[in-house]
């Protein structure tokens, strides 16, 4: 099990690759890459404040409940912090398994629970003005699937 | 008893500080809640909708009616909009 | 949309990045990778065979009918055929998407679908034994969640 | 009529070759079926058991009982198992 959290922006391409071949010969990995969107132009940047130590501790323990509930080889969860801009990518997970189904149920799980319990906050800035996203009434909803 | 309140986001910016340190006998969150909104309007506006408002204690994700025996560290935030 | 079958390997991590990169902040990439499995040593090689013509054909109305039930921006399938040996990367998918549940069933849906309606087929070599992979019940039960 | 038809994986191997051009007069995949089985042991062992033979005419899948007219290419193989 492998979390960072860094303001540093990552390379996606090598973290799947190095994460793939890590598992030598699991089967079947599934990533998830999460990208500031352009949305038209209008975001100039964004900007994520985290809770240094419960951004942590609360990944490690949504890819530990993870890892009770699939059988998984191994999983990834990266999460930057701090001003990005459109076309950055923001996060990636990635789960490894002998079985596919493990592996894509797993990701969609870690991506669920990160997006409503890990202590991220995003801001966007577009023009002149600054606001918190606020969030998703479907992202709360979406935990009531697992 | 000393605890040190950390203010995340937009609970942040409306109460002006990221973190401080208070003693209190507070016995819940809402508790603590009620006697910070009394002190200053800036708190009273902060945590007038607490619908909106996630607490964490020692970096744990609580409930306003948890107890605070024995907490080192409570956090306020607004709901989590990561990944 | 972009199809490949080829004999040849492909680079995993280049073929994420460049998929993630070209689709100019579109918010969540889904990528799958399937490998020979390593099986604890008992598997030397894996020969997949293919039907030229159909394949891309197949592979194509799959991708189709993916883009059809979802809001994709963009899809990517990779399959290999020939021979292989444990840890080789074997295919890929990867979808684009605004919204990252649309990005996950569609990876998902292709994978279920790819499994058992394109023309390839697999024979595992171990010591002095080929045989033919049996298709799974499951996989042709996982068809019917979509 | 004049078809194309190919074998893949093991009903290839059980016949013993790739593809093949044959004259018929069959009205379905199955009358092909049954034709192919009576000219020699080789076809009849490879679609011995139908449950585990697939079709495709002119590169779609297609069931047994669909018919061959103005199909040129049919090709018989096993449940697939890519991925």
């Amino acid at each position: 099990m492998q979390i960072r959290v860094q303001e540093a922006p990552f390379d996606y391409g090598a973290e799947s690759a190095r994460f793939t071949d890590g598992c030598n010969g699991i089967g079947a990995v599934v990533t998830f890459c999460g990208i500031v969107r352009n949305d038209g132009g209008a975001l100039q940047a964004m900007e994520i404040e985290h809770y240094p130590g419960m951004t942590e501790r609360a990944l490690t323990q949504i890819a530990e409940e993870a890892a009770r509930r699939w059988t998984l080889a191994d999983c990834l969860i990266i999460h930057r912090f701090g001003r990005m801009t459109p076309g950055e990518k923001i996060m990636m997970v990635a789960t490894a398994s002998a079985h596919r189904a493990d592996a894509f149920a797993a990701a969609d799980f870690l991506m669920d629970y990160l997006k409503s319990r890990a202590p991220f906050w995003k801001k966007e800035f577009s023009g002149d003005s600054a606001e918190w996203v606020a969030a998703k009434d479907a992202d709360e909803a979406a935990l009531e699937r697992w | 008893m000393t605890l040190d309140i950390l203010y995340f986001a937009w609970l942040r910016e409306r109460i002006g500080l990221p973190r401080e340190t208070v003693t209190t006998e507070a016995a819940t969150v809402a508790d603590l809640v009620a006697e910070l909104s009394a002190r200053e309007d800036r708190y009273a506006l902060a945590f007038s909708d607490l619908s909106a408002v996630r607490v964490a204690l020692d970096q744990d994700l609580a409930d306003f009616d948890a107890p605070l025996a024995g907490v080192r560290e409570v956090a306020f935030f607004p709901p989590m909009t990561g990944g």
